[in-house]
């Protein structure tokens, strides 16, 4: 069962309830979802974990992608430059899933090299912890308010962010050639 | 991160033994690979415990975006490299969502008898592993030798013994030889003393219970909170599988098969033939249970792989084979998950219109289950630090990725 | 053997022919601790095997793979010697080699027949507890020489181990000794000759608790099976063992087989009567000393062979136990120490006492001239059935004087007991 | 060449054992090594025991002197130091002092052991070692309070020492009784801290689990607990 029977009530209730946070949703999608304003995220989702009729319990995954394009990109899109962060919420209760989406820019405010932020939300789930570090590690997006914002899988020192679609593999690390 | 501080008045004339920082791997026996746990331990008590990881990156995900999705395929053996058939599965059902693909009932059959098989072969090596944690060596030669004949097995189908790249999108790789099935059910008849042989030597082994009754306690709320998944969900008395509370293009492989969800309801477990009672100083949600809920899966699993040839032999054809190589991806994301034998693993694949993916994401059951160890490790003994880590039963290749 | 030599030699050279027999003496002992280490090694890759469906050794030296100790040991000669940078280098070297003659030294004391001893002591029970307790200063040196921290938690285990299992162990030991009387091995296993029902175990069921309550702290005192946590491999790795290599790895091996044999024969002597089997076949085929050197030597061949089988039988034991038990964490194995081991080595020692005390000659005695009122004082100055049974004195050798005090024992108990009950 | 005396060669060896180890522990910086000096110092005495025939008594002085060394080095020397490779220094003024009072209790060892007539003449000729006497008998009954070794002495003079050392064994035992409870009040007082402080290590128990988890992260105060699914 993709949603709740009565998703229109539901999103209504959102709404009403974050009016500017809500910018787009789609819940009738086979994976339903939701985009949120980035400041409002935190809120948002305390709201769908405690509310009765929503009760995402389990965060199962958070996901950076980074939309970016340049000559050599082969596929025939016209995505402006952003990140997105995917939120993959689960209700254990309902047998639900829901996503939350929420879009930034590639480097705040524009400037190379200062990574966009996104409050955290790991004080609601604490799987979120890991998951952001990994984020932050993998894609470069800095979380405000996480407890031990660290690198998880590269190592502590290592200089970019893998996924990003512009990151140029460093020719050696600590003397070690990388191919 | 910080220990919470003992308030100073509880310390009265005491001899305060210095404190110690423990490095336990990343070359360690117990670590399932290469995890490296950093202990402050007080004497034998362990104040906190950080685990460390990302020794075994591989970057696959990096890897997923310059591969079409057939190609990725053997990537995904790769990750979970013990139960290499599920992560095959996973793979495969979020290319068919993504692409909006049927695959025939026969070739769902024969992917539940697969996946089955290798659900057997990993429980059996995440429960001995336990095992040879906590010092008993010899279950684990039995678990292997069993676990011998299932590679055998898979052997004989696809060639390969731990890494198949069997199951891919569209169905599989090949068909069963001639006398295939008979093996598989001469292997399921042999198959059950072995695992009465493991309740006695371990399950109800007085010894084996006092290190790991009450050792590693995981409230539900504690559990769902850190994303915990699979065995180590359904041993605090969360009932959740997704082989029966999954998304329908999964949950339909598993409809019209009978099995019970390994965890207990009221109180109780299902039962399934002789098994032992839960003994008394087991708290719900401990080593034990966890190890005791892989022992009733291995016992479930068995149970749908019988059903799986009679159901796979009665139908007419062949199974359906993989798509082509070159296989355009629609402008659209799928994100499906599967009940893995380490718990739910997830992939999201992002298509831009080519045949390669945009993005490729991997949710990893066992990296959510090694957060929890933080906080069951506060407070444990030295000794206790295998046995919990030896539960969870992680693989660090899933892990890191 | 020594004065065989001495008038074989030229007069002045007796100190040569001394020299030569305490020697060789010495290199007999050292080849049967080396010889038993070697045959438990290769048994414990056998039974291992044969408990986990597999063969073990097969090929090295025939079918039954009976030359593989000497194949480990050329291999482990042949590894590299490793010595930490932050060990300390004096210390480190030492350990293994004061864990080793810890281990032999027992071997000193322990009779493997009638006139088979290296050393008859009159106090040899003392002595082995004292010499094998020597083995905990060797494995904490070993810990804290290493320099890492994993063998320091090794180290501090095996101390707090085996330190508080020594009490329970010399609780189990008190008891064969106060009924036979003696701290001497030789004579405690003489006062077992006879048939089965004359081994001590048998003598009253407290006996027979101390006997499994003695089992469990020897597997402690070895650091066998559901006790082996300072080189605990889940855990610290190897425990103190961790940072050895090589030749010195071998010896701390040895070390621990070679007690794990001593302990056993401990308990087969104590309990098992030693070399006298179930069956008292030397006295059937009246293979004493009266009846010639050579049948007493005889005699003693075959007692050897009875206790050699008897320690294997409790190695096989240790073997089959660590292959079948998970391990015990530390706080249990001080747990059960003291809340199990000690009190019930304590009820042991209370219970045969009192048996003791109350049936001195044993349950059929007793009833039988119950009718007889005896005080039971009297009763165990007069005759002790068992001590009486005393045929030749070990301490006699060959030529040795016979004025030994041991003769005149009960006259000087006799009047122990009356100058104390004359109270002055 | 007149006969090697073994019995004199390892008297000598034990004896240069001890004394050399004896320094060693005075000299030696590092602890755990003074430690370990002083362990074969008593275990060099309890060699020159055996050699003596007092067999008993030599494994005595092992048990007791080494084992308890060997406690006392473990549990008070390497856990409590700060690190037990940190060596001691001592200041110029103290060698002046220890040498200086080394010097008179030397002195007067030595003076008190001349004067024993026993030693003050050169030793006998070589006579044969003692042979191995059961020994153990006797200090056991008189350990019990009965000297045996005074029966055949009748003199009334030496009766009165008849009750042999019952009374000091009594005292020895009492004392020992005493110094284990202290031990044990001083140990207890720890785990209780250990108990109340990072949570009991027998078993975990849940509320206790998230009380600490929540302490941990400040702001994680509203962290509502949700309740488990049904089926």
């Amino acid at each position: 069962m993709p949603m709740p029977a009565n998703e229109p009530a539901l999103l209504d209730m959102l709404k009403e309830q974050f009016a500017a946070a809500i910018q787009e949703a789609d819940l009738s999608a086979t994976d339903p979802w939701i985009q949120v304003a980035a400041e409002h995220l935190p809120a948002v989702a305390a709201f769908v974990r405690d509310h009765p009729q929503w009760r995402m319990e389990m965060l199962n995954c958070i996901t950076g992608v980074d939309y970016w394009r340049d000559e050599t990109t082969t596929a025939n899109v016209d995505w402006q430059p952003h990140i997105e962060l995917l939120y993959h919420l689960s209700s254990l209760a309902r047998r639900s899933r829901l996503m939350l989406k929420v879009v930034l820019p590639r480097w705040k405010e524009g400037q190379v090299g200062q990574l966009p932020e996104v409050p955290t939300v790991s004080h609601i789930w604490r799987t979120a912890e890991w998951h952001e570090r990994e984020v932050f590690d993998l894609v470069g997006v800095q979380f405000v308010g996480h407890p031990d914002l660290r690198r998880i899988l590269c190592a502590e020192d290592w200089v970019g962010h893998p996924l990003r679609k512009d990151y140029q593999p460093p020719a050696e690390y600590r003397g070690i050639p990388i191919a | 991160m910080q220990p919470e501080s003992v308030s100073a008045t509880q310390i009265e004339y005491d001899v305060q033994t210095e404190q110690m920082l423990l490095s336990m791997g990343p070359q360690h026996p117990s670590t399932h690979g290469v995890l490296r746990l950093a202990l402050r331990t007080d004497g034998e008590v362990v104040l906190a415990a950080m685990p460390h990881i990302g020794y075994l990156h591989r970057c696959a995900e990096k890897i997923g975006e310059k591969l079409t999705v057939r190609q990725f395929v053997p990537y995904t053996d790769r990750l979970d490299y013990l139960a290499a058939m599920n992560m095959n599965l996973g793979w495969a059902l979020t290319v068919e969502k993504l692409l909006g693909i049927e695959v025939s009932e026969k070739t769902m059959h024969l992917r539940v008898l697969v996946c089955e098989l290798d659900r057997i072969a990993s429980h059996l090596v995440g429960t001995c592993a336990l095992g040879l944690d906590l010092g008993s060596f010899t279950p684990f030669m039995w678990c292997f030798r069993e676990r011998e004949k299932i590679l055998n097995l898979f052997e004989a189908l696809c060639g390969a013994r731990m890494l198949y790249n069997y199951v891919v999108p569209g169905g599989v790789m090949a068909e069963p030889p001639r006398g295939w099935l008979e093996q598989c059910r001469q292997f399921l008849d042999q198959f059950q003393p072995v695992i009465e042989d493991l309740h006695v030597v371990l399950t109800t082994n007085d010894v084996f219970i006092r290190r790991t009754a009450g050792i590693g306690v995981l409230s539900p709320q504690t559990a769902i909170s850190y994303g915990c998944t699979g065995p180590v969900l359904r041993a605090t008395g969360v009932c959740w599988d997704l082989r029966r509370h999954g998304e329908p293009i999964y949950t339909r492989m598993y409809d019209d098969y009978q099995f019970h969800i390994a965890a207990q309801t009221d109180g109780r477990y299902p039962q399934h033939g002789r098994q032992p009672p839960v003994p008394g100083s087991a708290v719900l949600g401990d080593s034990w249970h966890r190890f005791y809920v892989r022992l009733l899966e291995i016992g479930e699993s068995a149970a749908v792989v019988r059903q799986a040839i009679d159901k796979y032999s009665r139908l007419k054809g062949a199974p359906s084979g993989p798509i082509p190589m070159r296989t355009k991806l629609p402008q659209a994301a799928a994100y499906l998950e599967t009940e893995a034998p380490k718990g739910q693993l997830g992939f999201l694949i992002i298509g831009d219109g080519s045949a390669v993916p945009w993005r490729v994401r991997i949710r990893s059951p066992s990296f959510c289950n090694l957060s929890a160890v933080e906080e069951m490790c506060r407070g444990c003994l030295l000794a206790d630090v295998p046995a919990i880590v030896g539960s969870l039963d992680i693989v660090l290749g899933e892990i890191d990725r | 053997m020594a004065d065989h030599l001495a008038n074989w030699f030229h007069p002045s050279l007796d100190w040569l022919a001394y020299t030569i027999a305490g020697a060789a003496g010495a290199a007999l002992l050292l080849v049967v601790a080396l010889m038993v280490a070697a045959v438990s090694m290769w048994l414990e890759r056998k039974i291992s095997a044969r408990i986990q469906d597999r063969l073990g050794p097969t090929r090295v030296g025939g079918r039954y793979g009976w030359l593989q100790p000497l194949a480990d040991g050329l291999k482990v000669l042949g590894k590299e010697d490793i010595i930490p940078a932050q060990a300390d280098k004096l210390l480190f070297r030492a350990a293994p080699y004061l864990a080793y003659a810890a281990a032999f030294c027992t071997y000193m004391v322990l009779p493997f027949s009638g006139r088979w001893v290296a050393l008859p002591l009159d106090s040899a029970v003392f002595m082995f507890l004292a010499v094998a307790s020597l083995e905990v200063p060797a494995i904490i040196l070993a810990g804290y020489a290493s320099g890492s921290k994993y063998s320091l938690f090794g180290a501090m285990r095996e101390a707090a181990q085996v330190v508080s299992y020594e009490i329970p162990l010399a609780l189990c030991v008190v008891i064969p000794v106060m009924l036979a009387g003696t701290l001497s091995l030789s004579e405690i296993a003489e006062q077992q000759r006879g048939w089965l029902t004359s081994w001590l175990v048998f003598r009253n069921p407290f006996v027979c608790g101390a006997f499994f309550v003695f089992g469990i702290c020897a597997l402690a005192h070895t650091n066998r099976a559901p006790f082996d946590l300072p080189e605990a491999e889940s855990e610290l790795v190897a425990g103190f063992m961790t940072e050895y290599s090589g030749f010195r790895w071998v010896v701390f091996f040895m070390a621990e087989y070679a007690a794990m044999f001593a302990i056993c024969g401990l308990g087969a002597i104590l309990f098992l009567g030693g070399w006298n089997g179930p069956i008292p076949l030397t006295d059937l085929l009246g293979l004493r000393y009266d009846a010639g050197p050579l049948a007493g030597w005889l005699g003693d061949a075959l007692g050897a062979i009875n206790f050699i089988f008897k320690c294997f039988l409790g190695i096989t034991c240790m073997i089959w136990m660590r292959w079948t038990l998970p391990r015990l964490r530390i706080d249990q194995v001080m747990s059960l120490c003291l809340k199990y081991c000690i009190p019930l080595a304590t009820l042991m020692l209370a219970g045969c006492m009192l048996w003791q005390y109350a049936m001195p000659g044993g349950v059929v005695h007793t009833v039988g001239n119950a009718g007889h009122s005896h005080s039971p004082v009297a009763e165990c100055t007069q005759h002790r059935p068992h001590a009486q049974r005393r045929l030749s004195n070990p301490l006699s050798g060959p030529g040795a004087p016979e004025n030994s005090s041991l003769r005149q024992q009960p006259r000087l108990l006799l009047e122990a007991t009356s100058v104390l009950l004359r109270g002055n | 060449m007149e006969a090697i005396n073994w019995h004199s060669v390892f008297f000598y060896l034990f004896a240069a054992l001890a004394c050399g180890a004896a320094a060693a522990v005075v000299l030696c910086g590092n602890i755990v090594r003074m430690a370990f000096a002083l362990v074969a110092a008593l275990g060099a005495v309890a060699g020159l025991f055996f050699l003596a025939g007092a067999d008993f008594l030599g494994a005595l002085q092992l048990l007791v002197y080494v084992g308890g060394t060997m406690v006392l080095l473990v549990f008070g020397v390497m856990l409590t130091s700060h690190s037990p490779l940190f060596a001691l220094r001592s200041g110029a003024g103290h060698w002046i002092a220890a040498v200086v009072i080394g010097a008179c209790l030397l002195t007067v060892l030595l003076r008190a052991a001349l004067a024993a007539n026993a030693w003050a003449s050169p030793p006998p000729p070589q006579q044969l070692p003692p042979r191995l006497q059961p020994t153990t008998s006797q200090i056991g009954l008189a350990l019990l309070g009965v000297r045996t070794d005074k029966l055949d002495r009748p003199d009334p003079v030496l009766q009165k020492g008849m009750c042999g050392y019952l009374l000091p064994f009594e005292i020895a035992s009492v004392h020992l009784l005493v110094v284990l409870i202290g031990a044990m009040f001083l140990a207890r007082t720890k785990r209780r801290m250990a108990a109340t402080g990072s949570g009991s290590n027998s078993s975990q128990s849940i509320p206790r689990q998230l009380e600490i988890g929540n302490a941990n992260r400040p702001h994680d105060a509203q962290n509502p607990t949700c309740t488990p699914p049904g089926e």
